[in-house]
C-alpha cells in the first residue's frame, strides 16, 4: 500500500524451497485456475458462437466468432437503461447493506448483551426463507406505500437478501482486529465512531469491500423479486434472463454472458479493494 | 488544574478481583510512578484511569471533575499502552499525528509537534516507516511520542520504556522528566525499573495483590518501608529480613547478634537492605553462596541462620563461595516489621 | 464507561430494517403454514409430508449440501492458503478465484448445462478423442447420480468463492507472529494450519460456512437447469407448490422446513466454532 | 402506456417481435413484459390484493386466468365490432362464471414433427398423417434400433408442457376422457402403451422444455410438442422436417388446444384504456401479426396471409389435418377449477413420473391418484368438459 | 552439541541494512547474551538463527550442521518472542504444551513438563486463563514457559524478562540460569538490563548499528571496553569521556589534570566510569548539576571542562546543585580510546 513497502521490504521467511513442494504449489494454483476459468471459456464460446454451432456437435471448443447472439441482445430495446438501473440498485444495496450491516457486525464482536443470540437467528433465518414466498406480501406493502417500481424499493428487497452476508461477515472481520488498537484511539481523543473511521475501518476495508461486492453481485444476479418488483424500471437480470430459460439456446449462452461480463469487469475494477493488504499482516 | 483523586475503586473479572478498594491522590502536576509486581493491578489501574475499563465500584475524578461516565477523549488523558498498541495502517509520522488531528489542530502545528516529539525519542529517521518495519524498542519509543505530542493534561504511561536499551532509557527518562515538567503534566507512570521509579518519581505507589501499600517519595518508600512487602520489593537486590525475638534484656537478638530495637512487639522481624552492611568483626556471620560481579559492586548471597541474606560489598573484595564473613547491619538502616501484621513498627 | 445502549443502538438500524422487510412478510407467510382458508390447521404440513415428493427432496437437499459444503470449504481453505502465501501475481490470481463470486446460479446452469448436455462440450472431448462414438447422454433420468454430480460440479465451480474471499480476509487478519511461533515451537505447515490458522479463522469460518450451508439448502436454479425435476430438491418444490400448484399453504410449509433445517444447521456450526469465553479471536 | 403482463412470447425474440411487430400499432402505447409464471402470478396477486397497481391487460394461458376469475372486470362490452370469435373458446373465458371474464387471445396446439431422415424407418402401410399409437411406437422402435439409439423426443423437462399431453392426447385417445375413466382398464391401456414408447424415447427427454432444439441437433427424430416450440426447427431447416397431427388411439384422435386469453384486472390503473388494447389485439391484423411473432394462431376468424413464415405453413397443415380428421376427438381445457388447476395437473405429471421414470405399478398409481383427483374435483365442484360426458356437479372419477 | 556459528551473516530491508556482516560464534552450553541500542539488530540476529528471516548473505551453523535452508522447526531451537506472540486462542497450559504436542510427547509427559515449567514461572495458578486475561508480565512469562517447556538445544530469548518487576526478575534470572545450565542448553538472551547481562552471561556481544562491537566475558566487557561505545553504552551511568592532549613531559592533560598514559597517541579519550571515582583534592573541577538519589548512592551530574561528568557518590554525601566537587579518577580504572578509531588502546 504505501511507496516505501516493496516486495523485499517485507521480511521474508525461510520458506520451505524444496522444488517439489514449490511444483506441487503451482500446479494446484494452475489446476485452480483452470477449473475457474475453463466453464467461462466454454460460455463465451457459446456466446460466440452462431446458432448451428451451439446446437451442433461435436463441437470445437473455439469460438465461432459470430456475434449474432449477442447482438440481439444489444439490440433489445431498453438495454441501456436496464443495465443503469441494475447498476443503481446494486449500488443502493451495497450502501444500504453495508451502512445497516456493519454497524451490527461491530456491536456482535465488541459486545456482550442480551438479545445477542436472538439477533443473530434473525439475521440467519433470512438467509434461510425463501424469497419467492415473500415476494408476495412484500409486493403488496410496496404497491400501497409507492415503493413499487423505484430503485430503492428493490435495492430494500435485495438488501434483505445481502444483509446476512454483510452482518456475519463484518462480524468475524471487526473480531479480528485487536480492541486495544481502538482504545489507543480514544485515548487520543477519538470518540466511537471516529476510533472506527479511522483505524478499525482501514484494517477491515478489504474484508468490507468483500462484503460489499457479495452486496452487489447478489443484487446484480436477483431475477425473481427484480421481476416482481420493477415494471417500468426493469433491471438487467429481469429483463434479460428471467425468460433464458424457455429461450433457444444459443440466447440463453448469450444472455448469460451478457449478465457474466458486466459483473467480471466490475470485479475486476474493485479487486484492488478487494484484496488490499496493508502493512498489517506482520502487525 | 489536573488533579486525579481515585476514590474506593475495586475491579473484578468474573470471580477474579483485580483491584480492591484503591484510595490515591496524585496530586496536579505531580510523577507518580506505580511499583508493583507483575499481575498487582498497575495495568488495570491506568485503565481505569484512562477510561478503558469500567471500575466495578468507586470514583474517578480528574481536575476536580468526576470522569467515571465520560468516554477516554473527554478525560484530557492521553496513554501509553503496555504492547504499545501502534497503529499498522500508519505510518510513524501519521500515528504520532494521530491525537493531533483528531484535535484538528493546523499542519504546521502538527508538523512541528511530531518532529518535536520524534526527535525527543530519537526516532526522526524512522517517521515515514510502518509499524512492521520497525524493531520493538522503536515501536515502543512511537507510542510514547503519540502520547507526548498530545501534550495533555495527564499522561498515563504503561512500562513506556520497558524495551530501551539502558542508555537510552536513561536519555528518555531524563528528557521526559524535563518535557513533563514544562508543560505541567500530571503522570502516572508504571514501571518495573526502580532505578527509573526513584530517578523519575516524585512520589512512589506500590502496590500488592490489588491494593496500594505505600505512597510516598523514593527516598521514604525506599528508607522506611511502610510493609515488609514494600521492603522486599524496592531495592534491588531486596531488603534482608530476619526473624527477631525479644530477649531479657529488653535487646532484640537477631541471628546470634543482638540489637536494640522498638519499644513495642515481642517478635518481630529485622530488616536491613543489603547496600547497608559492611564487612565488620561484630557482624552476623555469613557463609557465602553465590558471588554475582555486578560492574562495581559485586552481590554476595549468603546464608546467615540458615536465612538467604545478601550484601552488597565492593568489586574489589575477594569472596569465593563457602567463605565465611562478617556482615554488621549500619545501625541507623535497621528497619522493623511486625510478622503478623506485615506493617513497619 | 459508554451507555449499555450502544449495542442496542448499533443493532438498531438493521433491526428495524428486518422486521419491515423481513419478520413482517415472513409472519404473514409463517401463518399460512398452520392454517388453511383462514384458519388454524395443520393440513399443510401434512399435505407436504405424505405428498410423494417430499421425503426425496428433503434428502437430496440434504445430502446435496453435505456433499457440497465440505467439499467447499475444503477447497475455500486451500484457495485462501495458496492466496495468502502467494509474493507475485496475487492480484491475478485471486481475481481469477474470485470470478465466479459475478455468476448467477442461473448463468453457472447455463455453462454446465453445455457441459454436460448430449451434444455439449463433454461429449465432444470424449468424441474428439476417440473415446465414444455416440454421444453419451449424461443428464437423462436414469442417470440421477450423474445429474447430482454435475449440480454437485456446478455448485461447487460457483459457490466456492464466497467462502473463499470470506476466509482470505479473515486470513488476512491473523497476525503474523503467531505463525512464526508456530514454525519455531516445530509445528509443520500442516499443523499451523490445523492449530492456528483454522482456531484463529473461527468467526470467519463460522461465516462462511453458515452463509454456504443455508444457500446449498435454497439450490434450485442449477438443479433445475441440469436435472429437471428428477432430481427434486426443497427449494424446487416450494416454487412448484407455488406457482404451479398454486397452493400457497404447502408452499410455505416446504419454506419451513427449509427454515427448520437452516436454523438447526446454523446452531450446530454457532456451537462446534464457537470462541470459548476469554479467548480473543 | 398500458402494462400488458404475460407469460405468453415469453422467449426473448418472441418478445421482441411482440414489441415491434405487433403492440407497436397501438396507439395508447403498450408496454409488453413477459415473464415467467413465478413473478407473474406474484405481480399479478399482489396488485389484486393490493387493490391497485401498474398491470393494465393481463395475457396468459387459460389455466392461469381461471385463478383469478373473481378479479377480472366483466369484457362483454368490449367492442369487437364484428369480428366472429370461436364461441367454444368465448365460453371458455367466462370461466364458469356469467361475465366474459377473459377474451379469448390466440390459439395453439399440439402436433408431432419428425425429420426427413427419420421418415425411411416409418413402418410400413403407415400413414403420416393418420398415424397410430401403435404406429408410432413401432416407428420409434425402428428408429431406435436402426440408428442405435433412441430417437423419440417428449418434452417432459419442468418448462416441458408433458401434462397437457396426457390429459388432451393420450388419454382421450385411449380412454375417450380425461377425468372420468381415468382409472379405467382403457386408460391402464394407454399408460402401458406410452410406457412401452418410453423405451424408444430419448432420455433426455425429461430435460426437455422445446423440442426445436433436439431436433436441430439430431438428438431426437421425431418429437411431440406445442407448435411455438417446433417453429424455430421449421425456420431454420424448412427442408429437413416434416409435421404431422397427434397419432390416434383406440378411442379417436385426442387432441387438446392450448388458449391464451387476454383479461382486464379490475385493478387496473386505466380500465378504458385498457379495454381498447384489448379490442386492439381482437383485430384481424393483429391476430395476423400474433401468429408470425409467436406462431400461435387466430381465435377469430382473421384471413391468413401467403407470406406466412416457414413454421407457419409447416405447422398450420398439420394442425388442420388434426383438427378435422374424422376420428378427431377434441378435448377443451379444464374449467371450473380456479385455483386448483395447477393440482389437477400436477396429478397427472405426477402419474407420469410415478409410471413412467419410477416404473411403479400401473394400477396401483392410478388407483393413488384418482383419489386426488376426485377430491380435486369435488373441492372445485366441477362439472365435467370435453371429452368426458356432462355431468351435474362435480365431475365423476370412476 | 549445540555450537551456533555465525558466518558473515547480513541483512537488508530494501535500502535499509540492519545487519552487516556478523561473525560470531556460540559455543555448546554457552549463554550468550546480546546487547546493543533499540534497533542494532538483535532481534533481526535472532530471527536469522532461528530461520524466520532469511540472511541476505552469510552462513547459519548450528551443532555442526548447517541450517540456511532450514526451516525453523527442523532447527532444534525455541524462542521467546519480543512481543511474546502467545497464542490467544489457546489457553496457557496449551500455549505452554504447544511445542510439546508438536513432537507428539505422551500427555503425562506434557503435564509434567508444563506443570513444571509453569511453576519455574509462577504462572501455575493461571494454567486455564486465556492470553487476553493476563497482565503484561505474565503474559511474557507463558512465553519464556512455552520456551523452556520444549528443553532444546538452542533457546533464543528475546528480552524475555523486560516486563517484570525487579524481585521477580530477580528470581527469574536465577532461575532460567540454573535450568539452563542443568539441560545443557545454549542460550542467546536479549537484553537491555546490564544487571541481568552481567549475572546471566557467559559471554556479552555488544552489538551497535548492525555489528558486533565486542563479545567476551561479562568483567571484561566492563572493564576494559574493546570501543568507546562498549564503554558509553555498557555501565549505568555510562563511563565518563574526557579530552586527553600528551603534554610536553609526556604525560596526558585532561581537563586540567595530569595523569599517565599510554606510550601511543597524541591526542586520545580518557574514560573513566562513574563509580570510579572519589572524593579527593587532586580530582578534576566539577560543578554540580543534578543530584538523583538512587537508594543505596547518589547519581551526581556535573559538569568538567565544559563537559557532561557523572559520578555514584555515597548517598550521605549532601551536594546541591551549583556546589563545586574535586572527583580524583582511581588510577587502575583509567581506560583510553583512539577518537579516530574509536578503539581502545
Ligand atoms: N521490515 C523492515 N523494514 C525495514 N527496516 C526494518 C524492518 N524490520 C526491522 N527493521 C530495522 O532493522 C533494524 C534492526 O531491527 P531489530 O528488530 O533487529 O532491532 P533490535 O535490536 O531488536 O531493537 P529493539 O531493542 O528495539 O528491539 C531496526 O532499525 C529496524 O528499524
Ligand atoms: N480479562 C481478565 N480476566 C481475568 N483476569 C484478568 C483479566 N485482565 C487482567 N486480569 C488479571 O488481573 C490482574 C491485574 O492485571 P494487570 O494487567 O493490571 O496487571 P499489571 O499490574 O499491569 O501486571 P504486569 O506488570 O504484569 O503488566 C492480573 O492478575 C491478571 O491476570
Ligand atoms: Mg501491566
Ligand atoms: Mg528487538
Amino acid at each position: 500500500m504505501s511507496a516505501t513497502t516493496t516486495a523485499s521490504d517485507q521480511p521474508t521467511p525461510v520458506q520451505a524451497t524444496r522444488s517439489a513442494a514449490r511444483f506441487l504449489f503451482w500446479a494446484c494454483v494452475f489446476l485452480i485456475c483452470a477449473w475457474v476459468l475453463v466453464p467461462i471459456y466454454l460460455l463465451m464460446v457459446n456466446a460466440l458462437s452462431s446458432p448451428e454451432q451451439v446446437s451442433g456437435f461435436p463441437k470445437s471448443g473455439l469460438p465461432g466468432f459470430d456475434f449474432s447472439s449477442l447482438q440481439f441482445f444489444a439490440g433489445f430495446s431498453g438495454v441501456g437503461r436496464a443495465l443503469w438501473n441494475s447498476v443503481s440498485v446494486a449500488v443502493l444495496t451495497m450502501v444500504l447493506s453495508i451502512g445497516i450491516g456493519a454497524p451490527a457486525g461491530y456491536a456482535l464482536s465488541r459486545f456482550d448483551f442480551p438479545g445477542k443470540e436472538v439477533f443473530r437467528m434473525l439475521v440467519v433465518m433470512t438467509r434461510a426463507f425463501p424469497l419467492p414466498l415473500l415476494a408476495l406480501p412484500l409486493a403488496v406493502m410496496f404497491i400501497r406505500t409507492g415503493l413499487d417500481d423505484t430503485a430503492l424499493g428493490l435495492a430494500l428487497v435485495h438488501t434483505v437478501l445481502a444483509l446476512p452476508f454483510s452482518v456475519l461477515i463484518t462480524f468475524s472481520l471487526f473480531s479480528g482486529i485487536p480492541l486495544e488498537l481502538e482504545e489507543a484511539a480514544w485515548t487520543l481523543g477519538c470518540n466511537r465512531w471516529q476510533a472506527f473511521q479511522k483505524v478499525v475501518l482501514p484494517l477491515v476495508l478489504p474484508g468490507i469491500a468483500a462484503s460489499a461486492v457479495f452486496a452487489f453481485t447478489i443484487s446484480w444476479n436477483e431475477v425473481f423479486a427484480a421481476a416482481v418488483l420493477t415494471i417500468e424500471n426493469r433491471t438487467l437480470p429481469a429483463f434479460l434472463i428471467q425468460n433464458l430459460n424457455v429461450s433457444p439456446l444459443h440466447l440463453k449462452f448469450a444472455g448469460g454472458a451478457a449478465l457474466v461480463v458486466p459483473a467480471l469487469v466490475f470485479i475486476f475494477a474493485v479487486r484492488k479493494y478487494l484484496f488490499a493488504m496493508w502493512g498489517i499482516a506482520n502487525r | 488544574m489536573a488533579e486525579i483523586v481515585i476514590k474506593n475503586v475495586a475491579k473484578r473479572f468474573g470471580g477474579f478481583t483485580a483491584l480492591h478498594s484503591i484510595d490515591l491522590t496524585i496530586t496536579d502536576q505531580e510523577f507518580m510512578v506505580l511499583l508493583g509486581a507483575s499481575g498487582c493491578g498497575k495495568t488495570t489501574l491506568l485503565r481505569i484511569i484512562a477510561g478503558l475499563e469500567t471500575p466495578s465500584q468507586g470514583e474517578v475524578w480528574i481536575g476536580g471533575k468526576r470522569v467515571d461516565h465520560l468516554p477516554p477523549r473527554e478525560r484530557g488523558i492521553s496513554m501509553v499502552f503496555q504492547n504499545y498498541a501502534v497503529f499498522p495502517h500508519l505510518t510513524v509520522f501519521e500515528n504520532i499525528a494521530f491525537g493531533l488531528r483528531m484535535k484538528k489542530l493546523p499542519q504546521t502545528e502538527i508538523d512541528r509537534r511530531v518532529n518535536r516529539t520524534a526527535e525527543l525519542m530519537h526516532i526522526e529517521q524512522l517517521l515515514k516507516r510502518y509499524s512492521g518495519q520497525l524493531s520493538g524498542g522503536q515501536r515502543q519509543r512511537v507510542a510514547v511520542a503519540r502520547a507526548l505530542a498530545m501534550e495533555p493534561d495527564v499522561i498515563l504511561m504503561d512500562e513506556p520504556l520497558s524495551n530501551l536499551d539502558a542508555l537510552l532509557r536513561l536519555e528518555m527518562r531524563a528528557e521526559l522528566k524535563g518535557v513533563l515538567a514544562d508543560s505541567k503534566t500530571t503522570t502516572i507512570y508504571v514501571t518495573h525499573d526502580q532505578v527509573e521509579a526513584m530517578s523519575l518519581a516524585d512520589r512512589i505507589s506500590v502496590m500488592n495483590g490489588g491494593k496500594i501499600v505505600q505512597a510516598a517519595s523514593p527516598v521514604e518508600v525506599y528508607r522506611n518501608p511502610a510493609a515488609r512487602f514494600v521492603g522486599s520489593f524496592i531495592g534491588n537486590p531486596p531488603m534482608n529480613f530476619l526473624p527477631a525475638r525479644r530477649g531479657t534484656n529488653g535487646q532484640f537478638q537477631v541471628a546470634g547478634l543482638e540489637l536494640p530495637g522498638p519499644v513495642a512487639g515481642d517478635a518481630l522481624d529485622f530488616a536491613i537492605r543489603p547496600e547497608d552492611v559492611e564487612i565488620a568483626p561484630t557482624g552476623f556471620v555469613a557463609t557465602a553462596r553465590v558471588i554475582e560481579p555486578l560492574g562495581a559492586h559485586t552481590l554476595v548471597t549468603t546464608e546467615v541462620d540458615g536465612k538467604l541474606f545478601r550484601a552488597v560489598l565492593d568489586s574489589d573484595l575477594k569472596v569465593a563461595p563457602g567463605d565465611e564473613l562478617r556482615l554488621a547491619p549500619k545501625p541507623d538502616r535497621v528497619r522493623w516489621f511486625d510478622p503478623e501484621t506485615t506493617l513497619a513498627v | 464507561m459508554q451507555a449499555k445502549a450502544l449495542p442496542y443502538l448499533l443493532l438498531l438500524p438493521a433491526t428495524v430494517f428486518l422486521l419491515v422487510f423481513f419478520v413482517y412478510p415472513f409472519v404473514e407467510i409463517a401463518v399460512l403454514a398452520f392454517s388453511r382458508n383462514g384458519s388454524f390447521s395443520l393440513q399443510p404440513l401434512t399435505t407436504m409430508a405424505t405428498h410423494w415428493k417430499f421425503g426425496s427432496a428433503l434428502g437430496w437437499t440434504l445430502l446435496l449440501a453435505a456433499v457440497v459444503v465440505p467439499i467447499q470449504l475444503a477447497m475455500a481453505l486451500s484457495m485462501a492458503t495458496i492466496v495468502t502465501k502467494l509474493q507475485k501475481g496475487r492480484s491475478a490470481i485471486l481475481y481469477i478465484f474470485s470470478i465466479p463470486l459475478g455468476l448467477s446460479d442461473l448463468a453457472a446452469g447455463i455453462v454446465w448445462l453445455a457441459i454436460f448436455e448430449q451434444s455439449g462440450f463433454l461429449n465432444s472431448m470424449l468424441h474428439g478423442l476417440g473415446l465414444v462414438d455416440q454421444p453419451i447422454l449424461f443428464l437423462g433420468y436414469q442417470n440421477i447420480w450423474i445429474i447430482f454430480l454435475a449440480v454437485v460440479l456446478a455448485e461447487i465451480w460457483r459457490a466456492t468463492a464466497i467462502m473463499m474471499v470470506i476466509l482470505v480476509s479473515g486470513m488476512g487478519l491473523i497476525p503474523k507472529e503467531y505463525y512464526e511461533a508456530g514454525e519455531v515451537f516445530g509445528a509443520s505447515p500442516w499443523q499451523r494450519f490445523v492449530k492456528i490458522t483454522l482456531p484463529m479463522l473461527r468467526p470467519s469460518l463460522q461465516s462462511a460456512l453458515i452463509l454456504r450451508t443455508l444457500a446449498a439448502f435454497e439450490v434450485f436454479a442449477v438443479v433445475t437447469a441440469l436435472g429437471g425435476t428428477t432430481l427434486p430438491v426443497l427449494m424446487g418444490e416450494t416454487y412448484n407448490w407455488q406457482f404451479a400448484l398454486q397452493d400457497r399453504n404447502v408452499a410455505a410449509a416446504y419454506a419451513m422446513v427449509i427454515l427448520g433445517i437452516s436454523i438447526v444447521a446454523t446452531l450446530f456450526f454457532l456451537r462446534v466454532l464457537r470462541v470459548p469465553k476469554g479467548a480473543t479471536i | 402506456q398500458t402494462l400488458f403482463w404475460s407469460t405468453q412470447a415469453a422467449p426473448v425474440e418472441e418478445t421482441q417481435k411482440m414489441r415491434e411487430q405487433v403492440l407497436a400499432g397501438f396507439e395508447g402505447g403498450v408496454d409488453y413484459q413477459a415473464s415467467e409464471t413465478g413473478p407473474f402470478l406474484t405481480r399479478l396477486a399482489a396488485e389484486i390484493q393490493a387493490g391497485s397497481g401498474q398491470i393494465g391487460v393481463v395475457g396468459s394461458l387459460h389455466g392461469d386466468l381461471s385463478t383469478y376469475a373473481d378479479s377480472f372486470v366483466d369484457l362483454s362490452d368490449v367492442d369487437l365490432s364484428g369480428i366472429a370469435v370461436s364461441e367454444a373458446f368465448m365460453d371458455l373465458g367466462k370461466l364458469g362464471t356469467d361475465e366474459q371474464k377473459y377474451l379469448p387471445w390466440m390459439q395453439a396446439n399440439y402436433v408431432m414433427a419428425a425429420s426427413r431422415q427419420a421418415l425411411e424407418y416409418l413402418p410400413e402401410g403407415a400413414d403420416l398423417n393418420a398415424l397410430t399409437y401403435d404406429d408410432l411406437i413401432a416407428w420409434s422402435k425402428a428408429l431406435a434400433e436402426g440408428t442405435g439409439s433412441p430417437k423419440f423426443g417428449f418434452p417432459a423437462g419442468p418448462q416441458g408442457l408433458k401434462h397437457r399431453f396426457f390429459q388432451g392426447f393420450l388419454l382421450p385417445s385411449y380412454a375417450g376422457s380425461t377425468v372420468t375413466k381415468f382409472r379405467s382398464a382403457e386408460a391402464v391401456e394407454g399408460w402401458n402403451a406410452f410406457k412401452e414408447l418410453w423405451q424408444y424415447t430419448n432420455p433426455a427427454s425429461t430435460n426437455y422444455a422445446f423440442m426445436q432444439e433436439p431436433l436441430l441437433s439430431g438428438d431426437v427424430w421425431v418429437a411431440f410438442d406445442h407448435i411455438a416450440r417446433l417453429a424455430d426447427a421449421f425456420n431454420q431447416r424448412p427442408e429437413d422436417f416434416v409435421a404431422f397431427p397427434a397419432p390416434a388411439g383406440p378411442a379417436g384422435r385426442g387432441f387438446m388446444p392450448v388458449l391464451a386469453g387476454i383479461a382486464v384486472p379490475a385493478s387496473a390503473p386505466d380500465i378504458d384504456a385498457s379495454k381498447a388494447l384489448v379490442a386492439y389485439m381482437m383485430q384481424p391484423e393483429t391476430q395476423v401479426a400474433t401468429l408470425r411473432a409467436t406462431n400461435f394462431y387466430p381465435v377469430t376468424d382473421a384471413a391468413l396471409p401467403a407470406d406466412l413464415p416457414e413454421s407457419a405453413k409447416a405447422l398450420g397443415p398439420a394442425i388442420n389435418a388434426m383438427t378435422t380428421a374424422d376420428d378427431a376427438l377434441p378435448a377443451l381445457l379444464p374449467v371450473g377449477l380456479g385455483d386448483l388447476g395447477g393440482q389437477f395437473n400436477q396429478v397427472y405429471t405426477d402419474t407420469f413420473e410415478r409410471i413412467v421414470l419410477g416404473n411403479q405399478p400401473v394400477e396401483d398409481v392410478l388407483n393413488q391418484q384418482a383419489d386426488t383427483l376426485r377430491g380435486l374435483m369435488n373441492q372445485a365442484n366441477a362439472p365435467c368438459w370435453l371429452p368426458d360426458a356432462p355431468s351435474e356437479g362435480a365431475c365423476p372419477v370412476d
